[in-house]
Formats: structure tokens, C-alpha cells, sequence
């Protein structure tokens, strides 16, 4: 089976600077993959490449068979890609409401898709405050809005970056078990969070980067294994 | 956009070029083109205005396109002084300053209440309604304008030579380039500079954001009244065309010429603009074709302005 | 000297260009018709706009003066322009020849041996509505006027003449666009007559409405000439049919200098001449009259003074002289709105309302 | 009691149709670092924008160090001693992280006024050497000529404590401090803000359980607006409310 | 009396809405995309211009109206393409030199084209006089107008605040990336929009030009007052607009009717005469200045 996303070699600057010298992550049609490190290692920046927020220098992106770096972002999300960004970045000029209506969509023709009534089900906190504008909304309730943002455009691929920040414990074990749910029915994610334990029974597969360059890259039970890598990498 | 910070070549440069600005006039003179003097004092009262537009928007933060109020308040207290026979600048000079910065203190107090657009817009309805004023007052000329039919004396020195007045501009501009350096890199400068990038974190600092502002609208309100008197002196009127938002607007595009929050910019985009107006003017009846393709190559080219071009005075 | 230069500042940009542009083209063509050449020198026209800014006016002055040492000055349409650049030129010593402006200041206290104006006095339009307003016995009427100096002088110089009841003066802001709210009130007031005197844009604004609301059915409107020339007829068309106005021209005029000025005017410009074409081409002829009458000598200014004073030329108006304010002694003229023989839209000289009328304010001025 | 430094009666917001308090009794004793968890949507962010000024109440009172600042500006709570860090990242991004930081210094009442238009700040060494020691604190210390937009978001956060911490309050607002921060970062911040603890007082938000735990002298859980339980870590663990509403299984 | 005050009334109601129909587009470019346009006047002028010039060749004033407004769209199209495109990520100091050069430039260009005189632009035969309405006679013409300002004001409310569409444009305007990424091609519906705006632009222009003169510089008085209505209605909010649109209306035609009035009976007849105007007009800029003095983000803040 030929992968869903496959960057080879990804190299990406912000100006002057460089911050990715080399990125390689693959990752199969219905697989749950992560990206760890510490922080300002590069994971953001490889997301945003990703999905065509930040061009790319060198390297290639290959999502369904097509070669998507150079892409303009739309056409990547069009094709399949959604983020949930670092820092939520919901709409402050929209209701919450219609944060979900205006993205709703399903290309594919899934059965079953992910509608605003399915969201609100999931965040019943959301639904109590459908008429408030994003910038009304408390920390925790914009990440849920931002999740549930790109739920409804039902894509091939779900990128999450740190999309549990500042969740309660138990919402974010709500969002653990709906990531568990959506993979169990076939849905691929690409995750950036910082609670390895919880990633390890989540994924398939991890990747870790330091400095702009991917340092080790195996299964989860390889993951689970040698904590020294956990320590070495990730400061646990 | 970082603090403002001279580059250690620009005091330099300030002083060869006053000195070159001081030679001008005898040259003028030797080459017979004493009409040039003229152009020049303009330049330099205009460098004045939109400098000290340029202290409140470009370190300030605060986009007024109400200046031309300040500005013109200024050209009618040394016109109505001299309706009153009142012809001593020491006197005059200062009163256009105050008058202008009490008018601005008023206009900030109420304007800083809001921001971005809404400000742009509020500070533009006080000059619309000083326009309105001037032009109705019969007494003060109303749309005709109050002329000035004597220059100022300063002192003993009296300003009736094209050269006399030449020089009292270039002072008051130095002077004025001079002590907005060393403001923009002092305690206040930093601190309405730190505003105009965020000013709430400045808020939770425990800095009273208001105040600051304000003063900061009222320097620059009082050395635009300074501008306005000496403006009037040279052109001989104070006219409510001063007042116009067509005016504001021209300091506004004079300042973003030039370049905003750069030191010089100002100074650069007066003399750019004046400059280039000169030269179209007597070359091409259409000349607003030209210049407004200029303008749009200035933006499109060189988005923060001439002034940027030399080199970092900043960041 | 062997060349004669003149100084053009006019409105040749914004609103007011349409003004500005008229004398110059009607300057330019007299200079056309004398072959470039002013009393038989070469002459050269130096020609700035001065976008109705007084202090844009008074730099081109500047420039024209200083840098170029023209003979003479002109162009200037507005009066707060001509006030903002007239010490200048005095100063200097250069002859000012008005083809529009005419502030009662130089007319009065202020007048001044350089200074001519060959069109009016600006109260002189008005006095003649309001003469014509009086003897046709109008009862009621209602003035409008932008609320400025030069409103307040229209209303003034109107009611020198006419004496009955101003029911209501309305003082409209400078550059107001609708005029519902004046209109309503006129109607409330029932007047039988409008004198209006609302410059450029203003002017077509109100008349467009005044029309379309019904007025006038049961108000006579008036207006000075300048608020009903050609300019103003263009934008608006037939709806001002009807519309009666005071000038000391009309392109209707019979003389044979008039006749050949419109045809040549019509057949340069491709369309019908403006009082400001007339004041324009008028002040070319002057100069060259003069500079003729000095044998080129302009640099004896008091024989030029004396030469233009003389007035050698025959203006396209017919006859008149300079009074001792050097304002113009002449003829006033009712036009009135309508259709000529070639079914265009225009004004019609209707008869005489003033014979060699002089301006009000000559009596200050104290130059003989 | 009386070495409550900041005692809250009654205070009460709405917006619209949410009310965000409702009528809360809340304080904090000199010295202590007291923490305020409770789920999404509580209100700790509303609650922690009333004390530092950035809201004002409908209803209720603030006293703080036995002073009514129930009406007083943003600027005037951080100069009475409050200070705080923003959910948000919250610094000047186009300036050095040094510069950050001698601007909260020179805010402070003791550096002297900011109304003065001659000396340039460059000279003033105090200004800055006081500067690089918060910021050496919170472990920037090679960090200060970076700018900060260009700093990670780990160190944004980092920068924005130290931003904080050289206003010298008596009373620290931290509204999720961790939020954002790599494992590495977050015990980093703990331990910062033990050491912290030992010269201020404490107010701090929080939903990384660990943190709470560990640095916690006292907990009040908010709940849809109201405080449901105030006590030790230990009495609020063994709340069956509070694990309902917010703990679930963890700890 | 009543009549007076009745006729009052709908005359405040048509300047209101006349102001509108100038406000819509500009709230539309500047608040939904945060572009501020000082050249939407000019695109106004250039409508009626261009509307002008086609009713005149074609002798009809409706047809006139559609070539006009098509025209207007057409160039509005080349400007985002060519300029405007660039300028929505640029600061607002740039988009003001940029537009103010456009106006520079269009005046000129129109000054080129058509002669410094006004145009003719008349209303069609059947409205340009007054109809009667409840006994008294009001110009058929401001009708049209109304009836063109409400419509204009429904459409746009469905629009923006009720389609799909409309809520992608917000998310574009607050979030241009984040918008991006989730698959919206923000850069054609900002195009679609900017060219919709100069659409209304040209309606406004051609709907007018038969009230007002067809001149060059026509579109910065009216920028002004346009600006004067999105500010009080608050910036981005169509409803703003209109309610804006609405009180500036009433309040300036309230004021030119009373004032004078009002004042003569309390001051002597000199002071009053000179007062009374002068105030009359300053109201509507001491308006908003009082309306910003309490709710310094407008009536209808679009972004709390
Ligand atoms: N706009 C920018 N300009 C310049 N450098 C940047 C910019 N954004 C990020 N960087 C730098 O790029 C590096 C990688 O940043 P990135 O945001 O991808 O890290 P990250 O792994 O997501 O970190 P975190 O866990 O803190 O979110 C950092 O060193 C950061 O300083
Ligand atoms: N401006 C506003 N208008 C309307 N509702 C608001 C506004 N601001 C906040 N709210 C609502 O008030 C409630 C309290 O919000 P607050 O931000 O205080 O929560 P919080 O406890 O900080 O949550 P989190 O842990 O998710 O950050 C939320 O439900 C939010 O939707
Ligand atoms: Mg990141
Ligand atoms: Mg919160």
C-alpha cells in the first residue's frame, strides 16, 4: 500500500534562518503518526509546510499520490489536509456556529461524516455557547472549536498541533478517546503533543526532531521500550 | 518594528547637511536663483510639519489625519497676532506652539480614546470642524484667509529677507530633529514606541498608556503650530485651505514617503514630495498622472518609505 | 524689451478646473489669433496651475516673478487666490490683469495701480438679478448661498438693489451635496422667486434638485451669470430651461468682434464659449493693446499704466472703460436658459438691466 | 483573617446571556501560592482579568494589601503590586528579549518616571543589568539579544514571566503558565516558580495537574462561575465534586 | 407644519440612504477586508462617469446604468488583480499612500478623458419630476433611491451576514492563513468581493449622478461623509452602516432645517445667522466625535 503523506528531505527557512534541515515522515492511509521534540525543534514549522503556510526550500511532499509542496494552501486543504493550529486561531469576527457551518464539507463522500450537530455532540460546552464570537469563548472551549473546525471539513488527514493545550483533564481525555475512535475508523492523523504516554497508545508510528532534523523515528513499542530516548530527546 | 536607534553615521550626515542648508542662500545668490530660496524655506517648514506628524504616528503609533488642524491653528495665531499688530516672534512663536498643543491636548484627550481607524477618522472630524469654523469666521477672513502683510520680528532680528526667514526655519527644524533624536531614544521615546506595539503588555506594565500618548500628540500638535506660524510668515496668509483634510493628507503621504518612525523620514518625504511637485509641475499640465504613479512606485518598491533606503536607522 | 512674458496661475486641477480651464483656452486663442506676438513683440505664456490653493497660487506666483520676470499676471479665477497672491505681485511691481477675480478689497480700500480687472466687480452680477428681481415687482423671495465671505457678499449685493422681502436667507455649507432639507423650506415659504448664487458643483446640485422636486412650477429661480454659464448647462441640460441670470456677455452678442471671437472659439475648442472664455480672450487683447500703445516699453510702468487704463481694444462685450479703481464700468445684461436655433441648450440675451454701471466700492478707493 | 493579601467578596460578571461569576468569595493569604483550577469555560480567565484590571465587575469588591482596587486602572493594580502573565503569549515581538524586559523594569514606580525626554536609554546600565538577571531566572539568560518573535513559543512563555517577575509584584497573577511548554520546559517552570514562591505570593492557573499538585499550598476549584471548594491539595483531591466536574482519574 | 415635518423626515431618510448606498461597498472593502480604500470615491466617480458616457451614447438612462456598472466592475477587477491584491497585507499606511496616488491618478485620468466640465447625467424621463404622496409632492427620483438604498441594504445583510460566502470573506479578513488552510481560496473570493464593491460603487455613482454633479473631485466630499457613516455605524457591520447611514442623515437634515430656527429664537438675528450655519455644518462630525467619545469602536462593533 503506497503511503498517504510522504516528505522526503524537507528543508524550510524563515528568512535568512533556517529551521528544517531534512525532515522525513511518512505516513499510511488510516495511520496515526506523531511528531515530538522539544520545543522551537521544528514541529510547528513542519506542519505549517505541510499544509502550504510556509514555502518550501528544498525536499518534497507527496499526499495521495500527489506532489503537493508548492501547492497554495487552499488547494492542500481542498485535497484533504486540515490543522488544528498552535494557539487555536479561531475567528474572533465569527459565532461559534458558524465557525462550523462555513467549513463544513465532504469531499470525499464519507458516510457518516462529521457535521456540526456530531461536533456539538462531542463538546456539549460548544453547543452552550453557539452564538458567541470566537474571541468570546474560553481558552479550552476555542481548542475545542478548532478541532471540531477541522473536523467538519472531514479530511483525509488530521493535523493536530498541541491541540490539547489548555484543556481540562477531562476534556482532554475526551479528545484521547475521540482521537482512539476516529482512528478505529480509519481516519489518518498526524499529532504534535507533548504527553508521550498517551501518544504511545494512540500512534503507530513516532518521529522525533531536534534542531531541524529527524533523530530517531520507530513504532510505539520500540518508543515504549527505551525511555532513555524519551529522556534524551524530550527532556522526560 | 524594533526601537528607534540613530546609526552611528547619521549625526554626521545631520551636520554636513546643515552646514550645506546653511551655505544655500549666498549661493542662491551668486547663481541668481534666489527664487529657489523660497522652495527651500517651504521644504523645510513642511520637513518641519511632517516631522512632528511623524513623532505621533511613527513613534507614537497613532494615525492622525487631523494635523493639518494643528498646523493651520498655528498660521492663524501669528496671523490674528499681526491682525493685532502683535509682530514680536519671541512672543509669537511660542503662542502659536501652545495654542496648537493645548488644541491638540484637547483633541488627543478625547480622540485616545479610540483606536485604529476610529481614531484616523475622529482626529480628521475635529479638523473638519476647525475647517468649518476658520471658514465661516468673517472676522478672521473666513475663506479668504487672514493675510500677513509684515514678518516677524525675533528680537531685534526681523524676518522681512527671504534669507532671515530661511535661516529661522532651518533652526527650528535642526532644533526640532535635534531634540526629537534624543526624545526617541530617551525614556519617553522607548515608552510610546513600546505603546505603539502593544498596548495592553504596556497597560499590564503598570505604564498609564493614556498620558504618554497624549503628551505625545501634544508635542507633536505644538510643533506643527510652530510650522503653521512660520508657514504663514513666508506665504503671507492663513488660509482655511491649511485646514483642509487634503492637507492632512498630503503631511500623511509626506511622512509615509519618507518613511514612518524613521528619524528623517519626515524630513525626506517633505522635500521628496515638495520637490517632485516643483519638477512635475512646470513639466506636464497632467502632472497628478505622474505623481500618483510615483506614489504607487514608492509603495509597490519601496514599501517603508525613501528614508528607508539609507541604510538602518533602526533596528 | 524684445519679448513679452506673461504669468498664468489659473485652476487647471479639481473642481474649479473647468473655470480655469476656459480662460486659458480663451487667452490662448486671442494669443493665436495675434500670432503669438503681444503689441507686435514675441510673446511667451507661462501657464501653472494653482489647484484652488492660495498657498500653491502664491508659490507659482512666486516662481513666475522671481524666477521668469514676467510683464504681466493672470488667470486667477478665485478671489481668496487672487487676495492670497495680490501683495506679491504689487510688491513686484508686475501688472495684474484679472479675467475673473474681483474682490471688493482691490475695488475699494485696497485697489491698486497694478491691478486691472477686465471682467466684474463680484457684487455686480448679483446687484443686476437683484435689480431685475425689484423692477419686475417678485414679492417674496428666498436667497441661498454657501455660508463663506463671498455668500455673504452675493446677498448683500443682491439686496443693494432689491428691496422687497427676503422671506428667508439660507446658508448652506461650503460643498454641501443635497439640498432636500433648503428645498422643503422653500417650498413651505412658497416664494415667488430664488436668487441663488452656489459656485461650481454646488450649484448643479441644487438646480437638478430644485427641478426635480417641482419648484419650479410656482418659483422663479435666478442666478449671476456664472452660476448658469455653459460650464453648468452642460451638466445639467434642459431641466435649467427657464433659468434667468445677469452677465456683461453672452455668446449671443451682436458685434462683429463677439462673432468672430464664438465662431473661432467653436471651431478651436469644438464647443461653445464661457463668460470665463470672454474674460480670458479679453485679457490677452488688453495686453496686447497696451504693450502696443508703449511701443513695447513695458518698463515704463507708468506710461503702461496709463496705456491700460486707455483700454485701446474692442473687447468682445462691446463697449465699456476702466473706472479710477481700475474695475470695469459697463453694461449688465439678462440671460435666460433655453433653446437656439440649433436646438442646443444655452443662454439667450434678453435685454439690459444696468447701463454703465459701476461698482459700489470705488468710492474708498482712493488711487486717481 | 488579616494577612489575607487579596480578598475578593462578591464578585459578579456577565456577558450577555453567560454569567461568567457568580457572586465570588475568594482569597489568598500573604505568602502562599494558591492555585485556581477548574474545567473550561469556569470563568478563571474572567476572574483573573478582574483582579489584574483588564475587566471590571457588575457587582462585587476587590481588596488588595487592605486597599479597595476594586476601580482602579490596569496600570494602577501593577503599580500597587499586581502583576500578571498572559494566557496568550503577550510580548513585544520586535524587540530584543532583553529590551522586553527593561521596558517592565522601567515601568516599575521605584525606576523613576518615564517622562523624561533627554537621556537616552542606553546609558541607564541599571535599567538593563537588572534585566538580565530576570531573565537569567527564567533561564534566557543567553537568549537576551534575540528577538523575541523569534524565540520559540516555550521561551515566549519563559520571557513573559521574567516580564512579569521585573515589575516586582507583591502578588503574582499566572493565568497556565505550563500551557504550550515541552515536559523539559514545564518542570523548568516549576521549579522557577517554587523559587519564585519564596519571595511572592502566588495566584496561579493551571490545568497541567502535576504543576497544581506540586506547587500548590492551596486549591479553589471554580465551576460555572461559582467556587465550589477551597482547601489543601489533599482536601481538594478527595472532593468528589471537584473529581466529577474536573479531575476524572487523574491523580 | 406636519407636512414640512413629514417632507423633513423623508428627506433625511433619502440622504441617509443615499449615503448608504456610497457607505456599503467601503464598509465592505475596508471593514470585511481591512483595506481602506481612499479611492472607493474615485471608483464612485469614475461609475458615474462611465455611466454617464453610456447613457449618453445609448440615450437611456437604464442602459446607461447596467454598461456603467459593468464597467465599473470590469476596472475594479483589473485594480485588485493589478494593485489591491497587494495591498491587503500590507499596513494601513501603505494602502493609504496607494489609494491616495489612485485618486491622483483617476481624477487626472477622468480630467484627460472627458474635459474639466461636469457631465450630464439625467434621470429617465418618468422620474424626473414629483409625484405626489399623501398631499404633498416629492421628487419621484429619491424615491428610486430609497427603494435602491433599502434593497441594497437587504442583499448585502443576506449576504455577508447570512451566507456561506459571507462568513468564508470574515474568517479571510480576521485569518487569511488559517482560512486558507482549510480550503477556502481566499485570494479570488477577496477579488470577487473588492470587485462587487466597486460594482456598488458605479450604482451608487450612476444612481446619484442625476441628483448630484458628475464633476471631477465628486468623490472625496463624499468619501468623507461615507467614512463619517461606517465609523459612527462601526466598522465592517452592514447593519452599522445603514443605522450610521440613517442617523447621519436625519441629523444633518434635522440640523439644516432647525438650527437656524432654533438659534434665531434664542440668540439675537446677527449671532444666530452666523452660528447657525456654522454649526449646522459641523453636526455631524461633533456627531461622531460624541458617538466615539462612548462607544469608541461605533455603534455596531463588528469584532468585540
Ligand atoms: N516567524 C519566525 N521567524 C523566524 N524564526 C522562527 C519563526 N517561527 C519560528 N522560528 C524559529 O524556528 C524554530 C522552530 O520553531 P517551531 O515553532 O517550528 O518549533 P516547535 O517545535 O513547534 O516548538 P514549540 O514546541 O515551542 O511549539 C524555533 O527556533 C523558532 O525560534
Ligand atoms: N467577551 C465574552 N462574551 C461572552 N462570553 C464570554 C466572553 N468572554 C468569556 N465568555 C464566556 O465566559 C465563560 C468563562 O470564560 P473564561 O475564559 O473565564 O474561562 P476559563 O475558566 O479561563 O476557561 P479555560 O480554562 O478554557 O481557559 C466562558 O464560557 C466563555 O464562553
Ligand atoms: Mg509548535
Ligand atoms: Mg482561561
Amino acid at each position: 500500500m503506497s503511503a498517504l503523506l510522504e516528505i522526503v528531505g524537507l528543508e524550510v527557512a524563515y528568512g535568512p534562518s533556517q529551521v528544517l534541515f531534512g525532515i522525513d515522515l511518512t505516513i499510511a492511509e488510516g495511520e496515526a503518526a506523531t511528531l515530538l521534540g522539544r520545543n522551537g525543534m521544528g514541529k510547528t514549522t513542519t506542519l505549517r509546510a505541510l499544509c502550504g503556510l510556509q514555502p518550501v526550500r528544498a525536499g518534497s511532499i507527496r499526499f495521495a499520490g500527489e506532489r503537493i509542496d508548492g501547492w497554495r494552501p487552499d488547494r492542500i486543504g481542498r485535497a484533504g489536509i486540515a490543522l488544528v493550529p498552535e494557539g487555536r486561531q479561531c475567528f474572533p469576527n465569527l459565532t461559534v456556529d458558524e465557525h462550523l457551518l462555513a467549513f463544513q464539507a465532504n469531499r470525499r463522500g464519507v458516510a457518516g461524516p462529521w457535521t456540526p450537530a456530531r461536533v456539538y455532540e462531542l463538546f456539549p460546552r460548544l453547543a452552550e455557547r453557539r452564538k458567541n464570537l470566537g474571541n468570546q469563548l474560553s481558552g479550552g472551549e476555542q481548542q475545542m472549536l478548532a478541532i471540531g473546525r477541522a473536523l467538519v471539513t472531514n479530511p483525509r488527514l488530521l493535523v493536530l498541533d498541541e491541540a490539547t493545550e489548555g484543556l481540562a483533564p477531562l476534556i482532554r481525555d475526551e479528545i484521547w478517546a475521540c482521537l482512539d475512535r476516529l482512528r478505529g475508523a480509519g481516519q489518518s492523523v498526524l499529532v504534535v503533543d507533548k504527553y508521550v504516554e498517551k501518544l504511545i497508545a494512540l500512534a503507530d508510528r513516532h518521529t522525533i526532531v531536534e534542531r531541524g532534523r529527524v533523530v530517531w523515528a520507530g513504532s510505539s513499542a520500540e518508543l515504549d521500550a527505551d525511555h532513555a530516548i524519551w529522556h534524551r530527546y524530550l527532556g522526560l | 518594528m524594533a526601537f528607534h536607534r540613530s546609526a552611528p553615521w547619521q549625526p554626521v550626515a545631520a551636520l554636513v547637511a546643515l552646514l550645506a542648508l546653511g551655505a544655500l542662500p549666498p549661493l542662491l545668490d551668486a547663481f541668481e536663483q534666489s527664487y529657489y530660496l523660497g522652495l527651500a524655506t517651504r521644504m523645510l517648514i513642511f520637513a518641519l510639519a511632517a516631522s512632528s506628524l511623524n513623532l505621533v504616528l511613527g513613534f507614537g503609533g497613532m494615525v492622525s489625519l487631523g494635523h493639518a488642524a494643528f498646523l493651520g491653528i498655528g498660521a492663524y495665531v501669528a496671523a490674528i497676532c499681526h491682525q493685532a499688530g502683535i509682530q514680536q516672534g519671541l512672543l509669537v512663536l511660542p503662542l502659536a506652539m501652545a495654542v496648537a498643543g493645548l488644541f491638540a491636548l484637547l483633541v488627543g484627550a478625547i480622540s485616545l480614546r479610540t483606536r485604529g481607524v476610529y481614531f484616523i477618522m475622529i482626529t480628521l472630524a475635529f479638523a473638519q470642524m476647525v475647517y468649518y469654523l476658520f471658514v465661516s469666521a468673517s472676522a478672521w477672513g473666513g475663506d479668504d484667509g487672514l493675510p500677513i502683510y509684515e514678518r516677524l520680528q525675533l528680537g531685534s532680528f526681523s524676518l522681512a529677507s527671504d534669507a532671515a526667514l530661511y535661516y529661522t526655519a532651518l533652526g527650528a527644524l535642526a532644533l526640532a530633529m535635534f531634540l526629537f533624536g534624543r526624545l526617541a531614544e530617551a525614556r519617553f521615546g522607548r515608552t510610546v514606541q513600546a505603546i505603539r506595539e502593544n498596548e495592553t503588555r504596556m497597560e499590564a506594565l503598570g505604564y498609564p498608556v493614556f498620558r504618554y500618548r497624549l503628551v505625545c500628540f501634544a508635542l507633536g500638535g505644538a510643533c506643527a503650530g510652530l510650522a503653521g506660524a512660520l508657514l504663514a510668515n513666508q506665504s503671507g496668509l492663513a488660509s482655511p485651505s491649511l485646514l483642509q483634510w487634503t492637507q492632512s493628507g498630503t503631511l500623511l503621504v509626506m511622512v509615509i514617503i519618507g518613511g514612518v518612525g524613521y528619524l528623517y523620514g519626515g524630513v525626506v518625504g517633505a522635500i521628496v514630495l515638495l520637490g517632485l511637485e516643483e519638477l512635475l509641475l512646470s513639466w506636464f499640465a497632467h502632472w497628478h498622472i505622474v505623481l500618483g504613479l510615483l506614489l504607487l512606485g514608492i509603495v509597490l518598491f519601496a514599501p517603508k518609505g525613501v528614508a528607508a533606503l539609507f541604510g538602518r536607522s533602526r533596528d | 524689451a524684445d519679448q513679452i512674458k506673461v504669468g498664468f496661475v489659473s485652476t487647471l486641477s479639481g473642481p474649479g478646473a473647468g473655470l480655469g480651464v476656459d480662460i486659458r483656452d480663451g487667452f490662448q486663442l486671442a494669443m493665436k489669433q495675434l500670432n503669438g506676438k503681444l503689441g507686435g513683440l514675441p510673446a511667451e505664456v507661462l501657464v501653472a496651475d494653482d489647484q484652488q490653493n492660495p498657498d500653491v497660487a502664491k508659490q507659482a506666483t512666486d516662481k513666475l516673478l522671481k524666477k521668469d520676470k514676467v510683464d504681466f499676471m493672470t488667470g486667477i479665477v478665485f478671489s481668496n487666490l487672487m487676495l492670497a497672491v495680490g501683495p506679491a505681485v504689487f510688491q513686484n511691481q508686475t501688472f495684474y490683469i484679472s479675467a475673473n477675480a474681483g474682490p471688493s478689497q482691490y475695488a475699494g480700500e485696497q485697489c491698486n495701480p497694478f491691478f486691472f480687472n477686465v471682467a466684474w466687480q463680484n457684487d455686480n452680477l448679483h446687484e443686476a438679478v437683484g435689480k431685475y428681481v425689484q423692477d419686475k415687482g417678485f414679492k417674496n423671495v428666498v436667497i441661498v448661498t454657501p455660508n463663506y465671505p463671498g455668500g455673504k457678499d452675493a446677498v448683500s449685493g443682491f439686496k443693494r438693489y432689491y428691496k422687497g422681502q427676503v422671506s428667508e436667507e439660507i446658508y448652506t455649507k461650503l460643498g454641501q451635496l443635497d439640498y432636500a432639507a433648503e428645498l422643503a423650506k422653500v417650498r413651505a415659504g412658497k416664494p415667488d422667486a430664488l436668487f441663488f448664487f452656489l459656485p461650481g458643483g454646488m450649484g448643479i446640485n441644487f438646480v437638478k434638485q430644485f427641478v426635480a422636486a417641482g419648484l419650479s412650477r410656482d418659483t422663479q429661480l435666478f442666478a449671476p451669470g456664472f452660476s448658469a454659464d455653459e460650464d453648468v448647462i452642460k451638466a445639467v441640460g434642459a431641466p435649467m430651461m427657464g433659468m434667468f441670470n445677469s452677465s456683461h456677455w453672452a455668446h449671443d452678442m451682436d458685434n462683429a468682434e463677439n462673432k468672430r471671437f464664438v465662431a473661432a472659439f467653436e471651431k478651436e475648442y469644438g464647443r461653445l464659449p464661457s463668460l470665463y472664455a470672454s474674460q480670458g480672450y479679453d485679457a490677452a487683447l488688453m495686453m496686447d493693446a497696451a504693450v502696443r500703445d508703449v511701443k513695447g516699453n513695458v518698463a515704463d510702468k507708468k506710461a503702461l499704466q496709463k496705456a491700460l487704463e486707455a483700454k485701446r481694444f474692442k473687447s468682445v462685450r462691446g463697449d465699456f472703460k476702466f473706472n479710477s479703481n481700475h474695475y470695469p464700468v459697463q453694461n449688465y445684461y439678462l440671460r435666460v436658459i433655453g433653446k437656439d436655433a440649433q436646438g442646443r441648450v444655452t443662454n439667450k440675451t434678453m435685454g439690459t438691466i444696468f447701463t454703465n454701471h459701476a461698482d459700489a466700492y470705488v468710492a474708498q478707493c482712493k488711487m486717481k | 483573617m488579616t494577612d489575607n493579601l487579596l480578598e475578593v467578596a462578591g464578585l459578579t460578571r456577565r456577558f450577555a446571556a453567560v454569567e461568567a461569576l457568580k457572586a465570588v468569595d475568594f482569597a489568598v493569604a500573604a505568602g502562599e501560592v494558591h492555585a485556581l483550577i477548574g474545567p473550561n469555560g469556569a470563568g478563571k480567565t474572567t476572574f483573573i482579568h478582574h483582579l489584574s484590571g483588564a475587566l471590571l465587575p457588575d457587582a462585587g469588591q476587590i481588596r488588595f494589601a487592605g486597599r479597595d482596587v476594586t476601580r482602579l486602572s490596569m496600570h494602577e493594580r501593577v503599580r500597587a503590586g499586581m502583576a500578571r502573565s498572559y494566557q496568550i503569549t503577550n510580548v513585544f515581538l520586535g524587540l530584543a528579549a532583553l529590551d522586553n524586559v527593561a521596558l517592565a523594569v522601567q515601568g516599575r514606580p521605584d525606576a523613576g518616571s518615564s517622562f523624561r525626554f533627554w537621556r537616552p536609554v542606553r546609558r541607564e546600565a541599571r535599567l538593563f543589568d537588572e534585566a538580565r538577571e530576570f531573565l537569567a531566572q527564567v533561564g534566557l539568560a543567553a537568549k537576551a539579544a534575540t528577538l523575541a518573535g523569534n524565540l520559540s513559543h516555550g521561551e515566549q512563555r519563559a520571557l513573559e514571566l521574567a516580564m512579569a517577575l521585573a515589575t516586582q509584584p507583591q502578588l503574582l497573577l499566572l493565568d497556565e503558565p505550563m500551557a504550550g511548554t515541552g515536559p523539559e520546559e514545564s518542570a523548568r517552570m516549576v521549579e522557577l516558580i517554587e523559587h519564585l514562591a519564596r519571595h511572592v505570593t502566588i495566584l496561579l492557573v493551571e490545568h497541567d495537574m502535576d504543576a497544581v499538585f506540586r506547587l500548590a499550598d492551596r486549591i479553589s476549584v471554580l465551576e460555572g462561575g461559582e467556587l465550589i471548594c477551597t482547601g489543601t491539595p489533599d482536601e481538594v483531591r478527595n472532593d468528589a465534586g471537584v473529581r466529577r466536574a474536573y479531575l476524572g482519574d487523574h491523580l | 407644519m406636519t407636512q414640512l415635518v413629514l417632507e423633513q423626515a423623508l428627506n433625511g431618510l433619502q440622504f441617509g440612504l443615499m449615503l448608504f448606498l456610497l457607505a456599503a461597498g467601503l464598509t465592505l472593502v475596508f471593514g470585511i477586508m481591512d483595506c481602506i480604500n481612499l479611492a472607493h470615491g474615485s471608483l464612485y466617480m469614475v461609475g458615474a462617469y462611465f455611466v454617464a458616457a453610456a447613457a449618453q451614447a445609448a440615450d437611456s438612462f437604464w442602459l446607461g446604468l447596467g454598461a456603467g456598472v459593468a464597467g465599473t466592475a470590469g476596472l475594479g477587477l483589473l485594480l485588485e488583480l493589478t494593485l489591491f491584491r497587494q495591498l491587503y497585507r500590507r499596513d494601513h499606511l501603505s494602502q493609504v499612500l496607494a489609494t491616495f496616488a489612485l485618486i491622483l491618478i483617476a481624477n487626472e485620468a477622468v480630467r484627460l478623458i472627458w474635459g474639466p466640465a461636469p457631465l450630464m447625467l439625467n434621470p429617465p424621463e418618468a422620474l424626473a419630476g414629483p409625484v405626489e404622496i399623501g398631499g404633498f409632492f416629492y421628487p419621484a427620483y429619491r424615491l428610486l433611491i430609497i427603494g435602491c438604498g433599502l434593497a441594497v441594504a437587504a442583499l448585502l445583510y443576506l449576504l455577508v451576514a447570512k451566507s456561506r460566502v459571507g462568513m468564508w470573506v470574515r474568517a479571510g479578513a480576521a485569518n487569511r492563513e488559517i482560512t486558507e488552510a482549510l480550503g477556502i481560496n481566499v485570494r479570488a473570493l477577496f477579488t470577487a468581493v473588492f470587485v462587487f464593491g466597486a460594482a456598488l460603487c458605479a450604482l451608487a455613482g450612476g444612481l446619484l449622478g442625476p441628483l448630484l454633479a458628475v464633476q471631477v473631485g465628486m468623490g472625496e466630499s463624499v468619501l468623507i461623509l461615507a467614512f463619517v457613516v461606517i465609523i459612527i455605524g462601526g466598522i465592517g457591520s452592514i447593519r452599522g452602516a445603514l443605522v450610521g447611514a440613517l442617523i447621519v442623515g436625519a441629523v444633518d437634515t434635522l440640523g439644516r432645517a432647525l438650527l437656524p430656527t432654533l438659534l434665531s429664537a434664542v440668540l439675537p438675528a446677527d449671532a444666530a445667522s452666523t452660528l447657525g450655519p456654522a454649526l449646522a455644518s459641523i453636526l455631524i462630525y461633533l456627531l461622531m466625535a460624541g458617538i466615539l467619545f462612548f462607544r469608541p469602536q461605533g455603534l455596531f462593533p463588528a469584532r468585540a
